[in-house]
């Protein structure tokens, strides 16, 4: 039985990740799970800079998810090499390391940068973090700025460059083809969708960012409907997440058109989801005799 | 300390102690590392609400296996908390954060305050204090003459009681009762309302001692890696770099002079 | 303590109706509710002609909510008029027809034909379904599209007019704008949000029009972000609606700006939700003593 | 025909009749208005879940104002129900749905077939049937030797089984069990899978008898207003006017001639 998948040339041992933001750079969910089992830890989006992130309360609670509004706190690309690297160094895992900025050459910076740190796979483009004022976002919802953003980080990038996607988009059929033509070496989405909580008794915002970026369960047939119309609109790999929790997500981001997926928000329901996430892709494969995962990919009709 | 885990966890007995405050055991194999001033994450089983609710752990039998949690209901998730009956197999996420140093206090005249749903944690403080031969002083406020614990309290502390309306003890707040009935002390421990933590810094600077006070911030990972629960701190902590200490693992507890309040 | 909420002239006794297509034209439902304690029934979208709608199956559920893809079944607006403004004649509540077409065209016949029904004291437009492969949903996805079918509306139109506007876009300020500046008289959102759901077991979309339309309280946070923005960007009347299961739910959407909300897929889990509704704002309103629920309108901080 | 409405039931008793096969009795007051072929929403007490299970009503016992239900746990839904014990309030929502047209089949030679988990909504069927004095042939197509609710059915009807493993009876389905029994019949009443019905629909054709089909498909509201479950029609009906019938409402049982299945 082969989990093993390929993405833009890097192999992955199985073609479970995790969403960015949701597993530091893996330090803490060392203490519950093998971080070798996992196919990749992506990390926390690093900026050229530290960046203090948003005011509390910077998360809440919705109905089969939540939203938050961390605002890409990050201690920097100084501290991150220094410390989370040399972290991941003793693991036998993909490492792919999620890049953050409020302008193209704060990008530009952390990616050239990364670009000798060999412990790096692959670098993830954050270009639709929703609770940023600057930059982020304005980049994931225009397929101009898309496009522009995506070719100027390939010409400087020496790792494989993947270009996270807003799903707050009209199409993301169109930006997922603007990233491809830029040279995107492959796309994954969705990051969160913008949403909001009022409390009604305090008559304020639950957050103090007034918006957060939705993420769970709840948000799981958005994303696999966006997994599903990107991945026939590009030739490009495509790491599908969204409200993954089970083995049986997974293979539905899979037959929708993933080549890997990335388990976000649920790590905090259950510390074990990403392993819960390995063992369930195995035992559907076996149930049903699928010989290579990449046989699942697309097979929806 | 032990790993973390998200485990099983037996209720073994539920009351009610005031109105809305609830008093459960549970028995838990994170019993045997629990430390006071810790909390864990329960688990509503509802599955629309699917993170952790942090609920500090208020008395520790490392006999029986078994923690003891107060909590008052506040929402969805404590509501459904109320419900539980003895034998009733929950899911807990724990142990989490570090406790109160009881280092820093053993030895001296040390107080624990608390102030409404920050009265539980203090128990197991002033337990363990006592146990290790400290004289210690429990400074307790409540709203009214529901003063729920305090006849755990009285078991290993000198109690003083305020009260917001006056119905029992001191009618005022913990400072006000420090000072009626002239409390006085080398260390405070302390966890409740953010106008009391305030107060106690403050008091605590005025005074030239120490306060060790427990924080509170929404929470969705509970163990230090989604950056929700951040505090702001006067030096650049360790983990951020930026002046954003996680409660939930660098904390609760924090020297009240190292964190922005 | 009033209740009393005012759209384009159109005064209603409560700013509870019920979401297009979730509630026939009140039929089924007055078997379990009081139609008079409503403040508006809002029908099934209803064309020019009779339209099939799309082949079963057509609904499905997911975490928190459900898929539908109906696809605009409808019986054509002469029986519409005929049987379903029959039986509305006896009930002392608001009427707000939903009106749908594959073509400007379409639309304008419907408007015109109901311009002398005295029943009818409202049109909604819907120009967000996305269940339906012309027209619809495409108008609803382009400002431009979007202006120039209002304004022909808007021409003919002799009730007031509420544009239904669609979550899958990038801008939803924009698109409020844009039916604003052409002339409506209100707009109404969210409609259901595109999405997808994949057996896996079967290897099969769920649905057989493979996407399908989201509601239910797992998309609440991204319907009450975007009536925030929407009533923020325009000064004509919002009415809210996604999720809503409760009076407290209502509550967050008028803090969040709305007029009037409207109670869709939650009528399928509890066929009493829009009277737990009515009487939920009132109790919230008792509670914190608010004499008028307009004075609750954005009152966010 | 009484007001639909969704109400509390307590459960009386829930026991296994097969592999995956569940049993269960229902108090409720609805009982008092049910006719075999309609069936009830059950809601999963699981907040993720928020649609109603349609399960047709296998008995109805009205002096004890209680439903059968039996079911088969297939997903989330069913699993949960599998769980409830004696005493376990429920929800449910009905009744709902225009059940067997018992008149059609009254003294006259009436067979009632079921296959698989279309079995259960035959009983009461044939029960009131025969109580009403029209002798009955029940025909059942099981997996294997599994053959539930076949010892209740010979309370009220000749008994033919029909096992797909040929285990017990005609190995084959309802048809060849039909013909190898040379059960003759005027009218059939059935509830089963999709090719089953277009058989008995082919049969009745051929036989030129009448038939009446249990139909199912997905549903939402379960009472006729949102439009899902609908099944195609010969004529336009007087609902859609585009040949699209409601199964929730205008079904689930439909004259075989009526529908294109
Ligand atoms: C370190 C720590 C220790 C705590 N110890 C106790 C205790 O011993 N006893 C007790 O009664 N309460 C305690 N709390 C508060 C307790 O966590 C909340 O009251 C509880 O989570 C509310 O859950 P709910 O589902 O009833 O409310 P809801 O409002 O329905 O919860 C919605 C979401 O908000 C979060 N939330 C709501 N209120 C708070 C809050 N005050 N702090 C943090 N998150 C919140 C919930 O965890 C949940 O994610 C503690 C909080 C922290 C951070
Ligand atoms: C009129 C009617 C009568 C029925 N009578 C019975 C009965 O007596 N006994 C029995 O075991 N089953 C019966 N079924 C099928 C039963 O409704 C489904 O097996 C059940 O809803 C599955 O729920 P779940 O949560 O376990 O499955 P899940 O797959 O988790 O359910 C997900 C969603 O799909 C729906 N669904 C899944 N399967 C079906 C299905 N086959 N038909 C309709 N909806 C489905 C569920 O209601 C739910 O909304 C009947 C269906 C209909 C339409
Ligand atoms: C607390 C939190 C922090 C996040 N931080 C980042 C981030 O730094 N960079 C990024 O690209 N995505 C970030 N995300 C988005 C996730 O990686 C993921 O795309 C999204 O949450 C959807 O997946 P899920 O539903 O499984 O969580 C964050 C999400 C959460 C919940
Ligand atoms: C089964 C179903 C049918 C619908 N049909 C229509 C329709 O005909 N016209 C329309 O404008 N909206 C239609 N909608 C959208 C709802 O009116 C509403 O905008 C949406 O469902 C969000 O609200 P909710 O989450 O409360 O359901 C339909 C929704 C559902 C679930
Ligand atoms: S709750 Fe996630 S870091 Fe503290
Ligand atoms: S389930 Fe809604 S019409 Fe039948």
């Amino acid at each position: 039985m082969n989990t093993q998948v390929e993405i833009a040339g890097v192999e992955f041992k199985n073609p479970v990740m995790v969403g960015s933001g949701t597993f530091g750079s893996g330090v803490e969910y060392s203490e519950f799970v093998d971080l070798n089992k996992l196919g990749a830890v992506v990390t926390k989006g690093v900026a050229n800079v530290p960046w203090p992130g948003n005011p509390v309360p910077r998360v809440t609670e919705v109905y089969g998810g939540m939203l938050n509004a961390i605002g890409l706190q990050n201690p920097g690309i100084d501290v991150f090499v220094e410390r989370d690297l040399s972290f991941l160094k003793d693991y036998d895992t993909r490492v792919i390391v999620n890049v953050c900025g409020k302008s193209v050459e704060d990008y530009l910076e952390v990616v050239e940068r990364l670009g000798d740190e060999k412990r790096v796979d692959m670098l993830e483009i954050n270009v639709s973090c929703p609770n940023v004022k600057e930059g982020a976002i304005a980049f994931g919802q225009n397929k101009d700025a898309l496009f522009d953003i995506t070719s100027r980080i390939k010409k400087v990038a020496k790792q494989p460059v993947i270009m996270k996607l807003s799903p707050n988009v009209t199409s993301i059929s169109e930006m997922a083809k603007a990233a491809e033509a830029a040279g995107a070496d492959a796309i994954s989405l969705i990051n969160t969708i913008t949403g909001m909580k009022i409390d009604i008794h305090r008559r304020k915002f639950a957050l103090a960012n007034k918006t957060g970026g939705m993420s769970g369960p709840a948000i799981k047939p958005v994303a696999v409907r966006m997994v599903y119309e990107a991945s026939h609109a590009v030739n490009i790999p495509v790491i599908g997440m969204g409200g993954i929790a089970s083995g049986d997500d997974a293979i539905e981001f899979i037959m929708a058109g993933a080549t890997a997926v990335a388990v976000g928000a649920m790590n905090f329901h259950d510390p074990y989801t990403t392993m819960r996430v390995v063992e369930g892709i195995e035992s559907y494969m076996r149930r049903y005799n699928v010989e290579d995962i990449n046989d699942l990919r697309g097979c929806v009709e | 300390m032990a790993k973390k885990a998200k485990i099983e966890a037996r209720v073994l007995s539920q009351s009610i102690l005031a109105e809305g405050i609830y008093d459960m055991w549970l028995e838990t194999e994170l019993a045997m590392d629990a430390h006071p001033g810790q909390f864990v994450g329960v688990y509503p089983a509802n599955k629309a609400t699917l993170l952790p609710r942090p609920i500090s752990i208020c008395e520790v039998d490392k006999e029986k296996s078994a923690l003891r949690l107060v909590y008052r209901v506040v929402g969805s998730g404590t509501a459904e908390f109320a419900l539980y009956q003895p034998g009733d197999i929950i899911m807990i996420l724990g142990i989490l954060g570090n406790g109160f140093p009881l280092e820093a206090a053993e030895g001296k005249r040390a107080v624990v305050m608390g102030g409404g749903i920050g009265v539980p944690p203090l128990l197991q403080t002033a337990k363990e204090l006592s146990q290790k031969g400290t004289e210690v002083t429990a400074v307790m406020g409540y709203r009214n003459e529901e003063t729920f614990l305090s006849d755990d309290f009285k078991k290993y502390a000198k109690m003083v009681i305020a009260t917001e309306d006056g119905s029992v003890g001191t009618k005022g707040n913990v400072i006000d009762a420090m000072n009626e009935n002239s409390v006085e002390c080398d260390v405070i421990l302390a966890c409740g309302p953010m106008p009391m933590l305030r107060a106690i810094k403050q008091y605590a600077q005025d005074k030239g001692i120490k306060a060790y006070i427990s924080l509170e911030e929404r929470m969705a990972c509970g163990v230090g890696a989604c950056l929700g629960c951040v505090c702001k701190t006067k030096e650049a902590d360790h983990h951020s770099h930026v002046h954003n200490a996680r409660i939930c693992t660098d904390g609760p507890v924090f020297d009240a002079e190292d964190v922005e309040i």
